[in-house]
């Protein structure tokens, strides 16, 4: 295997890390999928995230790969794991979900698995490696054209000689600050919905 | 580009391509896991020296000879004699991940971190954004060993530890986008080799807005590894030992290694980021250029030379990488140098102020932090908007030694960008639009913004 | 073996629909209303792993170019802020209800 | 409803989350010993503590019902083992009070003395632990060696270094011994500007006031109500010291010594031109008040020393002759009380006329002290919990007897 | 304020409750009943020339002799005393209040001797009743809390009572 691996060099490892991660991430769902204990699955979610941000990696999108780790990663399941702790009493930590249910997911869960994998190997331009041409990973350098993109200079375009296509050019300084704005929006309205007003409990009430 | 490590290896030893790749690979790793333990063995000693000069005592002695060198070794040995003991109420799977988390993401962001000039696991271009991302995860180890000991100390240790994490990367990546965009590149190597020259040109002295950014850098840094005045989550006083109560033997180790390896990591991105990375103070390399010349440069032409009866297939270009690295290794050890000096003031910092409280910290890191750097992010904006004199332009001995301030690297880019533009009419057939561009001062399709802009508003 | 060569677009779309159809279920599944926000985040990261794809142009000769990836980056940001929202009801819920389980949330059933 | 939500113990929180019982102690690091507080959490909020003590009993008034009254003095010792000179003395005086033992000048400048540098001893260990409360190590390290130093006087003095059994009923069981006082004055000359050191690493530190001023304000009304002594109550405003205002037989003692109590008197404490000004956040009666006086009856103490050291080399009588060891007590009860460096320790004593007492009792300061805990803490936060019980500086030996 | 004066003017003030005094002590002392000692102490501490305002002690102290030869000569018969040693922030005098009380609540073995508490005049008080009735064996009635202080919860007798016998073991602990 190594020796067959070893005439086609750095994408041997391309390949080998492009598994490694697959299975990471797949594996990693799957924990989350069918574990029980809600701790377990944060645990098990980071890790599948973590994984395909190595996928993303592999991919040549660096800055998104670094993204996925700090935002998705280090930022939004802290915060998750955060709620499973302020929430987490014995009770709550291991639902087990009921069997019908599990069926039911499952069973359809199945066909739409079985309709995406055919529909990705349909494209004849989509399972086509680029093989040997490709670009090699070294040379991944987007992250300034990415801000560019975000302040509405589209750089890999530059060459559009199609005069309405060009005018679409703007990139995406606009959906860029709707989500600014979007994201601001959020974090004021979370955080006046995680307040209580008043703790109008009864003495009965648990916690 | 230079040859690779990897490619040494596949040219002098005649290796497949991916065994010489699994080859260069092994050896960055031991490499790095090299730095971080002996680093680990090497700080947990200083420690315990600076906090016992601080305090008037001599700290260890015995072990090892006259300065008890070996003390860290002879805990080390000790922990792992430790049992290794799981609480009954513990989750026991995560309860055992937990340590090593925190230490495969502290030794995952050296990849990124260049020693000195090229010398890195793996050059990225996001090498900023890649170590505050994998510190980032770090903060899983402590949150999970915390919830999963069952302990409600650890509980508590696990909840100050995610709150104070998560908020003071706010300020951290703010402070760190600073140099980014003084640099134009989030590649640490050209980051690092822009500040070359007189230690004027480092961008802690670039104006006054990045001397504060360094200031407030150095003390998110502190907070965002656990160290005091910011180590509540471990905060023996109120918490017994926070997230690593329940801990013991080598999984407590862990724990520690993480924590010292994540403190020089972030001292070392100092370093690169405002202390001019693995340049000197002063440029003596240039002073002495002549004396390198015509002795040095020899000597390692010699020593290159009798490399090449080693290694029948050295190539010439091999000589000059060779002599190159030689010539690194001063500035890996200039850089060293500056991280240990970081992580001794982390130390000195310790052992002198109390612990602030939870909410303390909180407000320091909203109250104070985040708007001083955003202030000073938007200073050190302006200040390079208006093109003020920067600290590279303040000639100190009379003479300018750079092979290239940032200003110099700056034109060159903008040059460059510019006859590529030129290039670029002039093939106006070109095959589809290279996706690689540039990304930063090195590369040469790179538009200048102001042209791009400019090219925009025609098109319309 | 081939696998381990040459990735293509394809492998990476499949490993988006295991991504997507696990989040799906774990959706559909999860009584606890953190575990289906876990689903979510599952859905998520599927698509954008499906636009990094398309995107690379390492894997395809005529990607989408950069818009593969500015499109997962919102998709990123727009995930962290739905998580934000997800969590703050959540945690709603719970000091409301003092339960996260979605099946008991049922106060506006006739 | 109603009634829950006028109960004082229940707070209010923006989030909610589970309240939480939490052991604090009895092993733990900042509980100066076996002290078990209970906490009831909110998060990081500390709705009730309620400390629970006895760790350390071991009935000492019980075993001094069954031992003559100089048989006794280990136990004191034992008490607040950080000033077992200062128990010693109280002990001393409330027996000499029962059997009406006068004292010669000499032997009374003496137990100045010994009384004076324990407790700068004890305060050195308050301060540095108070420091470790409060995360930071080094001030503890630089006060034990300070203290080292008085151990080492005290050593030579009695050969013990810290349970003494030196001063006895009837003065003390030997004189100090010659070119001892040299030293002692050695030492205060070397160790009175240290204090600043001790002023820059803590009391006017940053962090330090902000950990703990305005943190556990106690009126004075509540300090006296809670039966608070010493630097306690004096850090709530209240004048009161017992070596000024005590019974005759303690007061006399320092008659003639020039001393003022350490209490803030229009927003000043006596010589604290000398030393850092009282920081805006703070309020009279938190904790950094607490400890301020502390440090400032440090520089009184050596005020004090002083004086004795020069009176009693030039007084007349005797160090003092013990009373017999067996010597039987005339009928009658007799209670006294002294300052000792954590507050009014009282010992009373009820004898039958046998050479053993009927009853034994030691008021502790520490008990009184600590009792106040459970309302300061209210609704502070966790951290705060170490910073208010550190600022009464306990001796778990001496509220557990 | 001499001593004379001041328990003329409590007995003004209180009448029956004062039931004796002792001027004649080290430490003099005026003897309450147990129904008096909330309000004398009320009053004691509000007073504005007496302003007995701190609580420095409260003591139980038990008179018993087992052996009736000895008990005989004492010249005391059995009881049990619950002193409170008062002082004044404020006058810098200080004042001791004695309660008598039978050895056993209505002469009936086991059933501890009763006596009001003064915890709503003195927040120190609850504390040191707690001892007193942990250590002495003396019930405080209207004590908001009184429980154990310094023996553990299940502990069994009082030790500073003097029939009090050490137990044999205590959860396995051998106790003599």
């Amino acid at each position: 295997m190594m020796l067959l691996a070893a005439e086609v060099a750095p994408s041997f490892w391309h390949g080998f890390f492009f598994v490694f991660f697959a299975l990471l991430t797949c594996g990693f769902a799957l924990g989350v999928l069918f574990s029980n204990n809600i701790v377990r699955m944060a645990f098990y979610l980071v890790l599948s995230l973590g994984a395909s941000a190595g996928l993303f990696f592999l991919a040549g999108a660096e800055f998104v790969g670094a993204m996925q780790l700090m935002i998705y990663v280090g930022g939004t399941l802290v915060l998750l794991i955060f709620g499973v702790m302020l929430t987490a009493q014995s009770r709550f930590i291991s639902m087990k979900t009921p069997s019908g249910e599990w069926v039911l997911g499952v069973a359809v869960g199945g066909c739409l698995l079985l309709l995406l994998l055919s529909v990705a190997f349909q494209v004849k331009d989509w399972r086509t490696p680029r093989g040997k041409g490709g670009l090699s990973l070294e040379d991944s350098k987007t992250s300034s054209q990415i801000g560019m993109a975000f302040t509405g200079v589209r750089v890999d375009k530059l060459d559009q000689k199609n005069e309405q296509l060009a005018g679409g050019m703007s990139g995406y300084l606009l959906p860029f600050v709707i989500v600014s704005v979007h994201l601001l929006v959020v974090l004021v309205g979370a955080a006046y919905m995680a307040r209580t007003k008043r703790r109008a409990t009864a003495t009965g009430a648990v916690g | 580009m230079s040859p690779t490590v990897a490619d040494f290896f596949h040219n002098s030893f005649r290796l497949p391509e991916s065994l010489a790749y699994l080859t260069a690979a092994v050896i960055h790793c031991v490499l790095i896991i090299l730095v971080v333990a002996v680093g680990a063995l090497l700080f947990i000693w200083l420690e315990r020296k600076v906090s016992g000069r601080i305090q008037d005592r001599l700290g260890p002695t015995r072990v090892g000879g006259a300065f008890g060198w070996l003390q860290t070794l002879a805990d080390g040995i000790k922990l792992i004699a430790k049992e290794d003991i799981t609480p009954k109420d513990a989750d026991w799977l995560l309860f055992k991940l937990a340590p090593y988390i925190g230490f495969a993401a502290s030794y995952c962001a050296y990849i990124a971190l260049p020693f000195a000039d090229g010398w890195a696991a793996r050059h990225m271009n996001t090498a900023v954004f890649f170590i505050l991302a994998v510190l980032g995860i770090e903060v899983f180890s402590p949150i999970l060993a915390g919830y999963a000991s069952g302990s409600k100390w650890s509980l508590f240790g696990a909840i100050r530890e995610a709150a104070q994490v998560v908020s003071y990367e706010v300020p951290l990546g703010m402070c760190v986008v600073v140099p980014v965009f003084l640099c134009g590149t989030m590649n640490l190597v050209t980051i690092g080799n822009m500040q070359a020259g007189l230690f004027t040109n480092w961008l802690v002295f670039n104006d006054p807005f990045t001397f504060v950014i360094a200031v407030v850098y150095f003390t998110c840094a502190t907070a965002s590894v656990n160290r005091a005045p910011f180590d509540l989550a471990e905060a023996e006083s109120e918490l017994v030992a926070g997230f690593h109560t329940e801990y013991s033997g080598l999984r407590w180790s862990f724990f520690f290694m993480a924590e010292y390896g994540s403190m020089f990591l972030v001292s070392g991105l100092a370093a690169i980021l405002f202390f001019g990375g693995w340049h000197g103070p002063i440029p003596i390399g240039e002073i002495l250029g002549d004396f390198l010349a015509y002795v040095v440069t020899p000597l390692v032409g010699i020593v290159a030379w009798l490399l090449s009866f080693v290694f029948k297939n050295v190539h010439t270009a091999d000589h000059v990488a060779v002599a190159g690295h030689i010539a690194n290794s001063l500035g890996c050890l200039n850089f060293l140098l500056k991280g240990l000096i970081g992580v001794t003031v982390m130390m000195w910092v310790r052992w002198t102020l109390p612990r602030l409280r939870i909410d303390q910290v909180m407000t320091t890191c909203l109250k104070y932090c985040v708007p001083i750097a955003a202030i000073c992010f938007l200073g050190a904006l302006g200040w390079r908007v208006a093109d003020w004199t920067t600290g590279a332009d303040i000639p100190l001995v009379g003479i300018h030694y750079g092979k290239g301030g940032r200003g110099m690297v700056r034109e060159s880019w903008v040059e460059q960008t510019q006859s590529a533009k030129v290039a670029e009419n002039d093939v106006p057939d070109a095959p589809i639009t290279d996706p690689n561009a540039s990304d930063g001062p090195t590369g040469s399709v790179e538009q200048s913004p102001d042209e791009l802009l400019t090219m925009k508003g025609g098109d319309q | 073996m081939i696998a381990l060569v040459s990735v293509s677009v394809s492998h990476y779309l499949v490993v988006g629909a295991i991504l997507f159809v696990t989040g799906v279920i774990c959706m559909a599944t999860k009584r606890n209303s953190l575990g289906v926000l876990m689903g979510v985040e599952l859905v998520l990261n599927g698509a954008n792993l499906n636009f990094i794809a398309f995107g690379s142009s390492y894997l395809r000769a005529n990607s989408l170019g950069l818009d593969g990836q500015l499109m997962s980056l919102f998709v990123i940001v727009l995930a962290a802020a739905e998580a934000a929202v997800a969590l703050a009801i959540a945690l709603n819920f719970y000091n409301n209800h003092s339960t996260i389980d979605v099946d008991q949330a049922s106060d506006l059933k006739g | 409803m109603a009634t829950q939500l006028d109960d004082p113990r229940i707070i209010e929180f923006d989030v909610r989350t589970d309240e939480m019982l939490v052991n604090m102690g009895p092993q733990h690091p900042s509980t100066h010993g076996v002290l078990r507080l209970v906490l009831r959490t909110d998060g990081e909020i500390v709705s009730e503590v309620e400390p629970h003590i006895g760790y350390l009993h071991r009935c000492a008034e019980k075993i001094g019902e069954n031992l003559t009254p100089r048989q006794w003095i280990p136990y004191t010792d034992r008490m607040d083992y950080l000033a077992g000179m200062n128990m010693n003395l109280g002990w001393a005086l409330a027996v000499e009070k029962l059997v009406d033992h006068e004292l010669s000048e000499k032997a009374k400048h003496l137990r100045v003395i010994l009384a004076e540098m324990g407790r700068i001893a004890s305060h050195l260990v308050g301060m540095g632990a108070y420091g470790l409360d409060l995360g930071t190590f080094s001030p503890f390290l630089y006060a034990f060696r300070e203290r080292e130093k008085i151990l080492d006087l005290f050593e030579e003095a009695c050969g013990a270094r810290l349970t003494y059994s030196y001063l006895t009923p009837g003065g003390a069981t030997a004189d100090l011994p010659n070119g001892w006082l040299q030293k002692c004055e050695a030492f205060l000359e070397q160790f009175e500007p240290i204090i600043q050191e001790y002023h820059a690493l803590l009391t006017t530190n940053a962090i330090f006031v902000k950990r703990t001023a305005s943190i556990g304000v106690m009126s004075p009304e509540m300090a006296v109500d809670f039966g608070c002594t010493g630097p306690v109550l004096r850090g709530s405003g209240v004048d009161y010291d017992l070596r000024r205002d005590g019974e005759e037989r303690y007061t006399e003692m320092y008659d003639g010594y020039a001393f003022e109590v350490i209490v803030q008197k229009d927003g000043h404490y006596p010589r604290d031109h000398d030393y850092p000004a009282v920081p805006k956040e703070a309020v009279l009666g938190d904790c950094w008040h607490r400890f301020y006086v502390r440090m400032l009856e440090v520089v009184q103490a050596i005020d004090i020393v002083r004086q004795a050291i020069d009176r009693y080399s030039t007084a007349s009588g005797d160090y003092g002759v013990p009373i017999k060891l067996t010597q039987k007590l005339p009928k009658g009860e007799a209670y006294l009380e002294t300052e000792s460096p954590r507050g009014q320790m009282g010992f009373y004593l009820i004898s039958h006329g046998d050479s053993i007492p009927w009853r034994v009792r030691a008021r502790s300061s520490s008990f009184c002290n600590l009792s106040v805990t459970s309302d300061l803490c209210r609704g502070c936060l966790i951290a705060d919990v170490p910073a208010i019980v550190g600022s009464l500086d306990l001796v778990m030996g001496e509220i557990d007897r | 304020m001499s001593g004379s004066n001041l328990v003329e003017r409590l007995s003004q003030q209180f009448g029956e409750k004062i039931t004796g005094s002792n001027l004649e002590a080290i430490d003099p002392w005026i003897e309450v009943t147990p129904q008096g000692i909330v309000e004398v102490t009320r009053y004691l501490r509000d007073d504005p020339d007496l302003q007995l305002n701190l609580l420095n002690c409260i003591t139980g102290v038990d008179y018993f002799i087992a052996d009736e030869k000895k008990a005989k000569k004492a010249g005391w018969d059995p009881h049990t005393e619950v002193v409170y040693h008062l002082s004044s922030t404020k006058n810098k005098h200080t004042l001791v209040l004695k309660v008598m009380l039978p050895r056993w609540k209505d002469g009936v073995e086991g059933e501890l001797p009763e006596v009001p508490s003064i915890a709503g005049v003195f927040s120190t008080a609850n504390w040191h009743e707690r001892e007193v009735f942990d250590l002495s064996g003396v019930m405080f009635t209207g004590h908001p809390d009184l429980r154990r202080i310094l023996c553990p919860e299940d502990w069994i007798g009082h030790p500073l009572r003097k029939d009090y016998e050490m137990p044999l073991e205590y959860h396995g602990i051998r106790g003599r």
